[in-house]
């Protein structure tokens, strides 16, 4: 079997989430790398949109710092402004959509943006970015972050990104509809569970066990009925990493 | 047509005043006229509301140098590095924070821009909701859809019409008419909401060059106020088709910025004690000429003969 | 990608059903894609809602030939005759008015275009207060600005969303990536908030033309249900770098359907009796090639490259 | 004195309505000759909006048949799409717009839809295109008739386009500021008197008469106390008209 690296996994995981055709907000990263192994493999027809105003069908082939280098506006679908890109987000036509986040908690409510009060936080984190946006209204979300207790807790102190909120009904009745529909961690993949939406362990990535996910959850983590082993990488989804990510640099 | 040629100094010194609300930048990542950001700093403008989803490193300096009192915007930091240092320091340090933050997610920061542009009311959104940056920005409403279902949620976002708009483009005449090509998060929406436009122009070209494609103009000339020439005044952010990111710059910044003597030390190197951005680009040296972008890779042409 | 070229009998047979709302053109005067007007009327459509602002003397032509029931826009008539003869005897013949009309101004219009393509749950403005319009479309609703002052009137646009926007290009590769310049009305909005987008290209160009100038598009292929090639199918309109007007075409056209008998000659001649574009543009003869733009006028080149 | 038609005497009277600067909805036809002249003559730094998405500083030196044909738009200052160029009279921009019509009332209420009731009309007019939202939103609007009793009437059987609605408070109750600042006729200028914004005879065309005016006229026309005689095109003024009608159009 081949040999991958924990963020491998993650991102081989994270392309396994995107069908094909869907129209995705990509960011950047790990899911930027995420999107052309989907392309490379059961997506061809993908399409990443990124925030400043950008989609794209094919990734960008040279190295990036961030969304709007150069090298992502050449060759691409369309440029164009923030929010004729979002506002597909609002028109209901973008599937999926992945963000990070400093907190997230049971119900995949994220927080990006204070720890403690926000009228006096212990930390002052950057913000929502977009991601608010497309927690709300994409058709689902993927959520990317280190598996540790201080990242997965029970209640995040604000909600910069909604999950489903106090869990049950509570995200319809705010109005939104999608939701997160995973989580990925170096450790496993969360998923929500039934009508209450708890994040529950659905896949585990091979070499950890339950209990050490367990310890490093915030909350009483539940396992899902029908919780897998998360399968490695295949050979052709190794092969398309390794095409996109020549400098090994997810090595 | 009005000539609107002026040098950055000039530009600033005339247009932009203590306390005025201020777009600068708006693209997100690429092209933040960051000279204009320094020049800010040297002219120890006071009490601004920096207006943007996300100006990359640009608005933690602007902090730090004790420029801004409120911000009003997604996200302060810095792409490459992370945390905004200097943001942080503002809220976490002493008894209350110094600055005011206005929370906006990027869309509707996008709304609210594109209100101000269109002289809207306000404007609708299906974002926001569950977030809790309805509980921190008291200026969004919850509201029921009058459309909709009877109680169907929706968040208004009322205009934003910033005092200044300073913003990047590739290339303009001296009349203020310009071409903005590659991604412009929302400096169209920024310029056509501004009361002041002040354009950075990479370049200063013949009318005729802007006049060959009206569809390429980013906001007419008679809606900017003064426009300026300054090469790589995005330094270190990207500019399409001109400029590579400098990420080790901002890699820097991060670093020294850290603590508040870092932070110092690093604006008195690369800001206070430089006279403008010409000597910036010179202490740049070897490193400013690495990331300008000699390729060709030019757009088909249109044409828009008549007969 | 996927392959989206089609002939345009297939695209309208295909993706345009009877009761189907349309937009057709929504450019106003330019750019109106009159050879998918006469395919619509030739495959017997009936019981379409056409939308525009203003398609020149298309909607005229469809109401004409009986493919309508209800139009929703600003004007309907002859931009070089004036009066729409079609749409006048629809109104003021037999007992009650035969379509039906949502009146709307052209901005009215663009807003609600602009907020289906934005998925807006409507837009508030400030226009059609002290208008009839507001009691001739019951759709708009009159309201107070909950950020203004305590009686401040606005006027509130619900989406429109049409099912199928037809739309002209200059050009598009075959998975319906495309350009556009010069004025663009309402196309990109229309082609946005639509549910099927049928482009009309006068050239098909390799799929690097257009992604040469990614700002220079006008929808992402994405968006676009399937692409035709169809040269002059905007003719009488004109097309930017491309097609002057056909001035004396539109006049005929006005004059001939001043009765009912006049305009269904009219119908023969150019469209029933008429198997396709191609057989319309050889009975033109002389005077499309006479139209023809032939005059080299380009855009000034931007360059993408990023290294 | 210089020799001209009542059309270029009308061309120029509205010429002259135009400050230096300003931003005007342009129209087609007598306007667009008007924002031509006054371009070459007192307003060097007018701006012209044409609803397409069209900008223009120099009007087009080649026919136009309409305001999207190629000559009006080589060389614009902007070719855009209607909202960012209509959006300018919402953000207050607009200086000025003309429009036409086939009634226009005491009030300057302007009527391009239906005559007879809206549900079953005596005549269907086109409608409104963006002379509603030019009246509506423009700081001053200048309405361009012929001058009979059929065209300006009591009042009008539909208001397409605000002028001062009933008179007095009526149009600032609505919610508008701005309205109509002159109807430029064949025969005259009329203005808007007082508080109660009724148009009054405010200046008769070389050639014409009061009582023949009243006469023209399908309400009670009231005299302006600073009523004129309009002052025949100068030297200047025609010199500039006929730089842009080479070919005697409007002769």
């Amino acid at each position: 079997m081949a040999d991958y690296s924990v963020q491998e996994l993650m991102i081989i995981a994270a392309a396994r989430e995107i069908a094909d055709g869907e129209l995705v907000f990509v960011g950047m990263r790990l899911p930027i790398t995420a999107f052309g192994v989907a392309r490379l493999t059961h997506a061809p027809n993908a399409v990443g949109l990124f925030e400043d105003g950008i989609v794209r069908y094919e990734p960008a082939t040279d190295m990036l710092y961030t969304m709007g280098d150069p090298p992502n506006q050449q060759g691409a679908a369309w440029t164009t402004g923030l929010n004729p890109v979002m506002a597909q987000l609002q028109r209901g036509r973008v599937d999926a959509g992945f963000i990070g986040g400093a907190e997230i908690d049971r119900y995949g409510n994220v927080n990006t943006s204070y720890i403690g009060d926000f009228k006096k936080p212990k930390v002052k984190l950057p913000g929502s970015g977009g991601a608010p946006d497309i927690a709300a209204m994409s058709k689902r979300l993927m959520v990317i972050v280190n598996h540790d207790t201080r990242r997965l807790v029970e209640k995040v102190d604000y909600v910069t990104s909604p999950g489903y909120l106090d869990g049950g009904d509570a995200r319809a009745e705010a109005g939104l509809s999608g939701g997160p529909s995973v989580v990925i961690t170096d450790l496993a993949l969360l998923r929500p569970h039934g009508d209450d939406h708890e994040l529950h362990l659905a896949s585990i990535h091979p070499g950890h066990d339950v209990n050490e996910i367990k310890e490093k959850t915030g909350w009483e983590l539940q396992l899902s009925p029908d919780m897998v082993e998360t399968p490695p990488p295949t050979t052709d989804e190794l092969a398309a990493l390794h095409t996109i990510d020549k400098d090994g640099f997810w090595r | 047509m009005q000539e609107k040629l002026v040098d950055l100094k000039t530009a600033i010194a005339s247009h932009v005043r203590d306390g005025d609300s201020v777009v600068l930048g708006a693209c997100l990542e690429p092209e933040i006229p960051f000279a204009a950001t320094h020049e800010l700093i040297r002219q120890g403008r006071r009490g601004l509301n920096m207006i943007a989803p996300i100006s990359d490193a640009s608005t933690d300096m602007l902090i730090g140098a004790g420029c801004v009192s409120e911000v009003t915007g997604a996200w302060v930091g810095n792409v490459s590095g992370g945390l905004g240092h200097n943001y942080r320091r503002a809220f976490e340090e002493g008894d209350a924070p110094t600055i005011r933050v206005n929370d906006y997610s990027n869309f509707s920061l996008g709304m609210a821009l594109l209100a101000g542009a269109y002289g809207m009311p306000y404007l609708p959104v299906r974002s926001i909701l569950g977030s809790d940056i309805l509980k921190s920005n008291s200026a969004l409403k919850l509201a029921k859809n009058p459309f909709g279902d009877e109680n169907e949620p929706i968040v208004l976002v009322p205009p934003l019409q910033p005092d200044v708009a300073i913003i990047s483009v590739q290339r303009a005449d001296r009349y203020g008419n310009n071409h903005h090509w590659g991604s412009s998060g929302l400096i169209a929406e920024a310029a056509a909401a501004a009361e002041i436009v002040i354009l950075i122009a990479e370049e200063i070209v013949a009318p005729t060059v802007i006049s060959s494609d009206p569809s390429r103009v980013l906001v007419p000339g008679y809606l900017v106020t003064a426009v300026t020439q300054v090469s790589a005044a995005v330094h270190p952010s990207p500019m399409t088709g001109y400029w590579r990111r400098d990420n080790q710059f901002f890699n820097d910044y991060h670093a020294r910025s850290r603590t508040q003597e870092g932070f110092e030390s690093w604006l008195r190197e690369w800001v206070l004690d430089i006279e403008d951005h010409g000597a910036y680009c010179e202490k740049l040296g070897a490193s400013i000429a690495a990331l300008r972008i000699k390729g060709e890779a030019f757009s088909a042409p249109a044409n828009y003969a008549s007969v």
